[in-house]
């Protein structure tokens, strides 16, 4: 209980970082935190295989990719902010964030789930029930899952195909690297 | 035991930064960092609702959730870096030529 | 498992074209080949599947009923027009067949879902390989309109996740076809989520104010993309709306049916509005599908069988319509990417039969009589006043009188006399092309000629009601 | 079966004619109008067919036409002035501009045949668009902004016109539990007084719209102005008899109980546009502008004619329609001559025109008499039964018909004098062609033979009528 | 029909061939087609009247149902055809007036270029007049009504190059109008309460009819204001003196013998009726009485010969009126017929002199014409002396029957003003005749120019004038010719001859033979100008009849026209304002939500933010 207080002191402080501090560098350390937070509280409320890809995937390999692409994206250009010259964007979008935030706050607050009284099983969140329930009846949204994965793969490469290159040849997949020069500024 | 509204509401707060975020911040890196945040909030709230439901489809829906995440990411990330890379700063104001 | 044939064939349609593509690089149009087949494979079989009653299957998360087959037929019509939109254009990638087809897969599934998670990965699917294709020629506009899609659709889809975790809270159960026995109690955590998840759909569905995306989007992507947007991405969003709020909270009584008119209204009178001074054509249909949008939510607010039915209906028309339009603008747009008002001077005398088909399909949106759009707006007037809401009526009606200045001013620069286009002039058709024009145009008219057929099919499916013994 | 024919030559006839060349386009067109000029008079002396096809049975709606008195010569009309206009244009025109003509004549066919609400409506809209196209293709520099106007405002009005045809057949499903567009089937409903006047409004703000009446005649003035001249004349001769038409055709069936309660004011907005249209039209300088807003008055005389709920009132309304037609467009063919010699449409003083054109001065006169009522002709019948029915009524809008009658006389002449007589100030014109007067001639004797024999329309119009004249007998209106 | 048809068609014939074949027959044959035509008719005519001659008395009619006009709406008008003795008369004045100036008009026209149309016109005028006559119903006369109108309208514009002749054209077509308007309504009166126009079905329903109701009084004063129209009763009389632009044989024809009187054909016809309204039979009689009165005066300056000739005509239809008025109706169908003879021949006999002169008509260039034209002379004053009522010339009869019976029936005003009228018309018409054929030549080069007119116009002139001179000794036989119409139904108490008092007739004659001195005093002894005294101010006034047309165009023209152009610059562009504003605004609009739109991800998003912030508020509260 009060792990997951401070935890969640800690997680929103991390939250807060990512879209207050100005490198995006920094922005995207921070969000590692908060999805490592989140691990942790997942392993506090039994879901011990999410937590497992949670880490795996977002602290893994989402972030890694997320830092991979602002290093390469700031290096040698103009790294912070300028002014929003958007007027009042910034508060128009802090005020409505807090009314909505609020409103829901208050909505969770009101609201009394029905405990059940029987126990938890053990087993609840761990690796064999997920299993059986994604493999069993939920089997076709992994299916899905699975193709928009591809789904990915296939749109990195489309979107970073250097110009004149029609069919997909042998690149390797990792993700808009080396292929960024030509494209982008063509239209005619 | 842990109350479900507590980590509920945890999720409610991260949710709402997340939001916010994505309204405020002109990077595009770190708004699509927000949205994510935003999914995890979501996940987060599943996750505490199938704790507290005893329920399995919660945890499989988080799953998809962080499985979608993956693949949304690459092709964001993709996208982005199609956009920006010939760009001095990364502000997606500046991508606003379509309008009216 | 049987009855998800169509979508195991589009599937695997999609993986085995993306291999072709992979491994016969030359084969020119094969994986446009292999998914137009597929397509027309999973039309039969879902076609076949008509005389199904309605069930839930896969442990209660999909359902199967005759609202579903009609959505798998109009979002393959919108897909393989799509892709004969496509046809022959190297520009687009050789991926884009098997994209649209996985595209179009979450479609279909939208049309099944009976379970949020199935939602969920629906309009994931739907969407991420729109985000990629918006931006597949690489044009400075296209990559713009995939950004603005991607970062918005990350930002609705959290929306929409939070709302359903909101409603799995409320609930205690994903599969929405059992809300209505489960809960009777209206509370804040139940109502809150529907709204988050509203918002999610709408975003998807271009309603006002979550459709700001829509215009800037359609006029950065590919036209056959564009149209694959605004035909199926719309029929997708509609039925998930449709299911939701008629399986799940069809017991709640005019709460959210008001809500919906009110936005119904909003979006019908906006999107319209804004067509008016456009002058970009893709950009004009992007504001006209806002507003179409808006009709379609009509039949939804009526909270009735028979809005049910006349938005069913109104889908098909659109759709048509759209085709038509689409069809002819990737025909006059050619190698470019940009059709504005301009180029169509002079097309009633230098290309008559195809100013034809634009006369055909742009009065069908603006719904003139002996197209089908009149029919699926008189469709949905009918819902709205058996439902006593007349106000809907008068909306629906406001709406298509501002639509008009937006459908009128294209066709009469069709009659522009004194100087005929360059893209006019260089219009070659093609074979694809024409076949998508001839379907959309028998179909309109016929649909606006003899609607008794569709009117029959569409008021004969609407059985979903029972479904739950609700 | 008849009615395939009369619908279905205009139709294949203008896909035919889309698919010829340019050259014969126009002689096609006019070989098409003929034929169904032939098959409307197969129909006048055959057996009065009517078709009657299920058409969208889950709503009750059937594909049903009838000729009945009332529609028949208005039918007749259509053919006629259709087959005129079509003479009267010039075959540079195009292909596609006969295309919609002959569209044209199929819609309104369609529209006066139509007993069934929603295929009236369907007709209703479709007329709507040749004209659209016409004007936006084959008119002057305004046309295009006419053409916006034309399609806007009317659409403006049938639109709401359409949620009054869904409320009426929706509460008749709700009275009856069965569905039916029938018009003869929608009568006595029973509607609630909440939403009574405003389906009653949305008819009429429609059929005012369309035929104009005042002050809803904000399309006409650009749309009578610049439309080619044929167009002109079917759309003043043909199409404006719709919006009067509706009236009778949809509104006395329907909303008997709430025309007999409406009526004074009815019958003073009309006379109020019947005395605006006459003032406008000796105040105008530019010739197709004295005929357009002639037309209006004469319009409101129509209307008139309806709103005394009179069988006298009703019959001439019907009568009027027909002799209007012939005249009005007449006229507008007439003017579309003159303008295309003197090459604008001021007329300023004196022309004389005379001089050089006699015959064209001739065929002037001739219309315009007709016009403005001189006895004999068709406008005087229609008139004086008009004035039959307002007498029976309320012998005060008599009076003022009575006195627009008069303003007429002095607008139409001072039209005619101002182009045609007085001492020439410009070189003379040339005179009509004879293909043109080919076609003026069968025009005029046609007016001179319905002003000479009025009983051959008004006498086939009693049955249609019976409803009406029926109505009017419960109510113990006098005659 | 005893070849009513005939009569009727005969004409309508003539004008329908010779519009068709003008331009390919040479131009003379079309006057004598055309008058062949109605020579032809007269003798039908007469022949037709012979025939009801020998009808027995009571039952003097014959009628005949051509085809129906109208059905539907009540019980069927059809075009019937009625000949009785009243129209008989019409009938042989029309067509036996009509022939003469048919036959002059050979002469009169004969250089004109345009006489084919002229002579289709004229034809048309007497079909047209004849259809007015032989109507057996109101809605048959009423349309033979407003042909005549057409006719008339025709042929007074007939030289359509003038803009004065132009405009006269339409004034007398417009207040014709208003005349036909008045019977059109008058007769929808009748027919709504009695469901028939014909003359035999309303008169036998009047006779059990209650007199003096307000329903009777508006429908006689309705078609009595359709009488006025066409016989040019004060104030609807402005357009008989313009009707003279056009051709003479035209105003002697149309505006002097047979289409004005068709309003005392009306009022004769209709006589029942009055019975049933003797309100407005009084009206009638006064103004009839005025007009004569008004008219004569406004003779007295008038410097046009045929100026004067038309202010007569309208005085002596006020003569008419009068005798309707006060129910001597034989005596105003008396009147008609010597009126017609003698008033054709004035102005065929001034047409002479205008043809002689070349077109001039101004009384200051006559003078001493009498040298040359004597068989013009001697006619125009065997006329004159007829109009001036001076025994035994035809008008002195007619005259003294109208008078006679003013007088018997108590009318003693109205008497008065007769009997000055009497010497009034006396007094100018001696001027004119003086002014134009005695005297020195006033403008010497046309004198010398001038020549008697060829026999093709002077001998219907002569004709005419001897009718003039005998015209007045048919009246018994009239009386009793007439006799059985005037009975057949209630009302027509005086409606036989009368003779008035022996004084009146001396006072009558006396003054007219004073009047006669005193022009010839004026304008033979002392030589006085045609122009003399129109500058001062009763001149001035009468010159200009008083300033009726002033009157019109303030009280009925200028109003329509300010309205109208009220209605044209402001309420209409208004309406065209209100569209174009509409749909601009609306444009506008659209314009103006573009920017929303403005291309930031982050509006958009915000935009969403808003929109999820309404909905959740909308969710909260709803539950």
């Amino acid at each position: 209980m009060v792990g997951i207080f401070i935890i969640g002191i800690i997680m929103l402080a991390a939250a807060v970082a990512v879209i207050v501090v100005r490198q995006p560098v920094h922005s995207a350390l921070a969000l590692v935190g908060v999805t490592l937070g989140l691990a942790m509280i997942y392993l506090i409320l039994q879901a011990e295989f999410l937590a497992v890809a949670q880490v795996i995937v977002y602290a893994g390999a989402i972030m890694v990719l997320f830092l991979f692409v602002v290093t390469l994206l700031t290096a040698g250009k103009e790294e912070t902010e300028t002014k929003d010259l958007l007027s009042g964007q910034r508060w128009a979008s802090v005020i409505t964030g807090l009314v909505v935030g609020v409103g829901l706050a208050v909505v969770i607050a009101t609201h009394h789930p029905t405990k059940l009284a029987t126990s938890l099983s053990s087993s609840f969140g761990g690796l064999h029930p997920i299993g059986q329930e994604l493999w069993g009846p939920y089997f076709l949204l992994l299916a899905g899952v699975a193709l928009m994965l591809l789904t990915g793969a296939i749109g990195v490469l489309v979107l970073n195909r250097t110009e004149g290159t029609k069919a997909p040849r042998s690149r390797p997949l990792p993700h808009g690297v080396s292929v960024s020069d030509g494209e982008g500024e063509s239209r005619p | 035991m842990i109350s479900v509204q507590y980590v509920v509401a945890l999720a409610v707060l991260l949710f709402m930064i997340g939001a916010i975020g994505v309204l405020v911040r002109k990077n595009p890196l770190i708004m699509f960092m927000s949205a994510e945040m935003m999914w995890n909030a979501a996940a987060l709230a599943f996750i505490a609702f199938a704790r507290n439901y005893h329920d399995m489809s919660g945890q499989v829906m988080a799953f998809l959730i962080i499985g979608t995440a993956a693949a949304e990411v690459g092709i964001g990330l993709a996208i982005i870096v199609a956009v920006y890379h010939r760009r001095h700063r990364l502000d997606i104001d500046e991508v606003s030529k379509l309008k009216g | 498992m049987g009855y998800l044939i169509p979508e195991v064939l589009l599937a695997g349609g999609a993986l085995l074209a993306l291999l072709a593509v992979a491994m016969l690089p030359n084969a020119k149009n094969l994986g446009s080949w292999i998914v137009l087949l597929a397509m027309l494979a999973a039309g039969v079989d879902a076609a076949s599947m008509w005389g199904v009653t309605a069930k839930l299957i896969m442990s209660d998360t999909m359902a199967i009923d005759k609202y579903s087959i009609l959505v798998t037929e109009f979002v393959l019509l919108a897909g393989a027009s799509s892709l004969l939109l496509a046809w022959n254009a190297d520009r687009f990638g050789a991926e884009l067949p098997p994209l649209m087809a996985i595209s179009v897969l979450g479609m279909m599934t939208l049309g099944t879902a009976a379970n949020l998670m199935v939602v969920f990965v629906g309009i994931e699917l739907l969407s991420l390989p729109l985000y990629i294709l918006a931006a597949s020629t690489r044009t400075r506009a296209g990559g713009e309109a995939a950004l603005k899609y991607l970062l918005l659709g990350a930002f609705s889809s959290g929306i929409l996740l939070f709302g359903m975790a909101l409603l799995y809270g409320a609930t205690s159960s994903l599969t929405f076809v059992v809300y209505p026995a489960i809960t009777a109690a209206n509370t804040w955590l139940l109502w809150s989520g529907l709204g988050l998840v509203l918002v999610g759909i709408a975003f998807k569905l271009a309603i006002v104010p979550f459709h700001m995306w829509v215009p800037d989007v359609y006029e950065g992507s590919p036209t056959p993309v564009t149209h694959l947007m605004a035909f199926g991405t719309k029929v997708g969003a509609a039925i998930i709306l449709l299911r939701l709020l008629a399986f799940g909270f069809y017991g709640q009584d005019g709460s959210w049916g008001t809500l919906i008119g009110y936005l119904a209204v909003l979006t019908m009178i906006v999107g319209n509005l804004l067509a008016v001074p456009q002058l970009n054509l893709k950009r004009l249909l992007g504001y006209s599908g806002i507003g179409h949008a808006g009709f379609l939510l009509v039949g939804i607010a009526t909270h009735s069988v028979d809005g049910a039915n006349a938005m069913m209906f109104y889908l098909l028309p659109y759709g048509l319509a759209a085709m038509a339009v689409f069809g002819v603008l990737r025909l006059i747009e050619g190698q470019g990417d940009e059709v504005t008002l301009s180029d169509l001077r002079g097309m009633a005398y230098r290309r008559p039969w195809l100013a034809a088909v634009l006369i055909v399909g742009m009065l069908s949106f603006a719904g003139i009589p002996l197209t089908g759009g009149f029919v699926g707006k008189f469709f949905l007037l009918q819902a709205a006043l058996f439902a006593s809401q007349p106000g809907l009526a008068v909306g629906i009606v406001v709406g298509t009188l501002v639509g008009l200045f937006a459908y009128l001013r294209p066709l009469q620069m069709l009659f522009q006399r004194t100087e005929v286009s360059a893209k006019v002039q260089h219009l070659r058709w093609s074979v694809a092309g024409a076949v998508v024009l001839g379907v959309a145009v028998v179909g309109t008219i016929g649909i606006g000629v003899y609607p008794a057929p569709l009117v029959h099919i569409v008021s004969q499916s609407a059985n979903f009601y029972w479904l739950t013994g609700g | 079966m008849l009615w395939i024919f009369l619908l279905g030559i205009p139709l294949v006839g203008a896909f035919v004619t889309l698919a010829v060349s340019n050259g014969v386009a126009k002689v096609t067109a006019e070989v098409i109008a003929g034929i169904e000029v032939l098959a409307f008079i197969a129909f006048l002396v055959g057996p009065r067919a009517t078709l009657d096809l299920s058409w969208i049975p889950a709503w009750g709606i059937r594909f049903h036409l009838t000729a009945d008195g009332l529609a028949l010569f208005l039918l007749g009309l259509t053919a006629v002035m259709s087959l005129v206009a079509i003479f009267a244009s010039k075959a540079d025109y195009g292909r596609t501009y006969f295309f919609w003509v002959l569209f044209l004549e199929f819609a309104s066919m369609g529209l006066f045949g139509a007993v069934d609400l929603f295929l009236f409506y369907v007709f209703w809209e479709l007329v709507l668009i040749p004209v659209f196209f016409l004007l936006t293709g084959w008119s002057g520099a305004r046309g295009r902004l006419a053409a916006l106007k034309w399609l806007i405002m009317n659409l403006f009005g049938s639109l709401f016109m359409l949620i009054g045809v869904v409320a009426v057949a929706v509460i008749y499903q709700q009275n009856t539990g069965h569905f039916s567009f029938e018009i003869a089937s929608l009568t006595h409903l029973a509607i609630s007084p909440a939403a009574q006047p405003w389906i009653f409004g949305s008819f009429a703000l429609a059929f005012a719209i369309k035929a104009p009446l005042w002050p809803f005649h904000g399309w006409m003035p650009d749309a009578y102005g610049e439309a080619p001249p044929p167009i002109t004349s079917l759309v003043a001769g043909v199409l404006s008899k719709a919006g009067v038409f509706g009236f009778l055709r949809v509104m006395l069936p329907i909303f008997a109980p709430e025309l007999a309660r409406y009526q004074t004011g009815l019958l003073i907005w009309v006379a109020v546009g019947l005395v605006y249209g006459a003032f406008m039209a000796v105040r105008q300088r530019d010739m197709k502008m004295v005929t357009a807003y002639a037309s209006l008055s004469h319009l409101s005389m129509i209307a008139l004619g309806i709103f005394s709920l009179t069988a006298a009132g009703i019959v001439g309304a019907t009568f009027l329609m027909v002799a209007h037609g012939l005249m009005v467009g007449g006229l507008f063919l007439i003017l579309g001559v003159v303008e295309e010699r003197i090459g604008h449409r001021e007329f300023n003083g004196v022309m004389g025109l005379n001089q050089g054109a006699p015959r064209l001065a001739t065929y002037f006169l001739f219309f315009a008499l007709a016009a403005l009522g001189l006895p004999g002709l068709p406008g005087f019948a229609g008139e004086y039964m008009i004035i039959q029915g307002l007498v029976a009524h309320e012998v005060v809008f008599a009076g003022i018909a009575g006195f627009v009658l008069v303003v007429a006389a002095w607008y139409m002449l001072r039209l005619f004098q101002g182009i045609m007589q007085g001492r020439p100030n410009a070189p003379a014109v040339a005179d009509l062609s004879r293909g043109q007067v080919a076609w003026l001639v069968p025009m005029a004797l046609l007016i001179v033979v319905i002003g000479v024999w009025p009983a051959g329309i008004t006498s086939q119009a009693v049955p249609s009528l019976f409803h009406a004249v029926h109505f009017v007998a419960d109510r113990g209106g006098k005659n | 029909m005893q070849g009513l048809t005939e009569i009727l068609l005969l004409p309508l014939f003539g004008a329908v061939t010779i519009g068709a074949f003008k331009s390919l027959a040479p131009k003379r044959y079309a006057g004598i087609w055309a008058s062949v035509l109605l020579v032809a008719s007269f003798v039908l005519a007469v022949l037709a009247d012979v025939h009801l001659a020998e009808l027995a008395a009571g039952h003097r009619v014959i009628s005949g149902t051509l085809f129906n006009w109208a059905t539907g709406f009540g019980p069927k008008i059809a075009w019937n055809i009625y000949l009785d003795p009243l129209s008989g008369i019409w009938l042989l004045v029309i067509t036996g007036v009509g022939a003469l100036i048919h036959i002059y008009s050979n002469g009169y026209m004969h250089d004109d270029p345009d006489r084919g149309r002229f002579f289709g016109y004229l034809n048309f005028f007497i079909f047209s007049m004849l259809l007015l006559v032989l109507a057996g119903n109101l809605l048959v006369l009423l349309i033979g009504w407003g042909l005549v109108g057409l006719a008339s309208y025709l042929l007074i514009g007939f030289w359509y190059q003038r803009p004065s002749a132009v405009q006269a054209a339409k004034k007398a077509f417009v207040m014709n109008t208003i005349g036909d308007v008045a019977i059109l309504i008058g007769l929808a009166l009748l027919y709504f309460r009695f469901h028939t126009v014909t003359y035999a079905g309303l008169f036998s329903t009047f006779a059990h009819a209650t007199p003096n109701t307000a329903y009777f009084e508006w429908t006689a004063v309705l078609l009595f204001i359709g009488a006025m129209a066409k016989s040019a009763q004060f104030p609807l009389n402005g357009w008989l003196v313009d009707a003279m632009e056009g051709p003479t044989p035209v105003s002697a024809l149309i505006h002097a013998a047979t289409m004005v009187t068709a309003g005392v054909y009306l009022m004769a016809r209709l006589y029942p009726l009055l019975r049933l309204a003797p309100d407005v039979a009084y009206a009638i009689a006064a103004i009839g009485a005025f007009t004569a009165i008004y008219a004569a005066s406004s003779a007295f300056f008038q410097q046009d010969i045929k100026k004067v000739l038309a202010y007569s005509t309208l005085s002596q239809l006020g003569y008419m009126f009068l005798a309707l008025g006060v129910g001597a109706y034989t005596a105003g169908v008396f009147h008609f017929m010597t009126h017609a003879f003698f008033k054709a021949c004035l102005f065929l006999a001034a047409g002479s002199v205008i043809h002689a002169l070349g077109g001039e008509q101004d009384l200051n260039q006559m003078g001493g014409l009498y040298k040359k034209m004597p068989w013009t002379t001697a006619s125009f004053l065997a006329a004159t002396l007829a109009i001036s009522g001076i025994p035994p010339f035809a008008g002195f009869y007619s005259k003294e029957a109208i008078l006679g019976q003013v007088f018997n029936s108590g009318h003693g005003l109205l008497w008065i003003v007769g009997v000055i009228t009497a010497g009034m018309t006396s007094f100018y018409m001696f001027r004119l005749f003086l002014l134009t054929f005695f005297g020195a030549p006033r403008n010497k080069k046309l004198y010398d120019h001038a020549h008697e007119a060829p026999a093709v116009m002077t001998v219907p002139v002569v004709i005419l004038g001897i009718l003039a001179v005998i015209g007045g000794f048919f009246g018994s036989w009239l009386n009793g010719w007439l006799a059985p119409v005037f009975r057949m139904y209630p009302g027509a108490s005086h409606a036989a001859l009368e003779a008035g008092p022996v004084f009146g007739t001396v006072i009558t004659v006396g003054l007219a033979v004073l009047a006669f001195f005193i022009a010839y005093w004026l304008y033979v002894l002392k030589r006085t100008a045609a122009k003399a005294g129109i500058s001062t101010w009763p001149g001035k006034w009468m010159l200009a009849a008083y300033g009726v047309d002033t009157g019109w165009r303030n009280v009925a023209i200028l109003p329509i026209q300010v309205v109208g152009t009220w209605f044209r610059d402001r309420i209409d562009q208004g309406i065209l304002a209100a569209v174009v504003g509409v749909a601009n605004g609306i444009w506008l609009w659209a314009e103006d939500l573009r920017p929303v739109q403005s291309g930031y991800v982050r509006r958009y998003g915000l935009s969403i933010m808003v929109g999820l912030g309404v909905i959740l508020a909308y969710c909260l509260t709803r539950v």
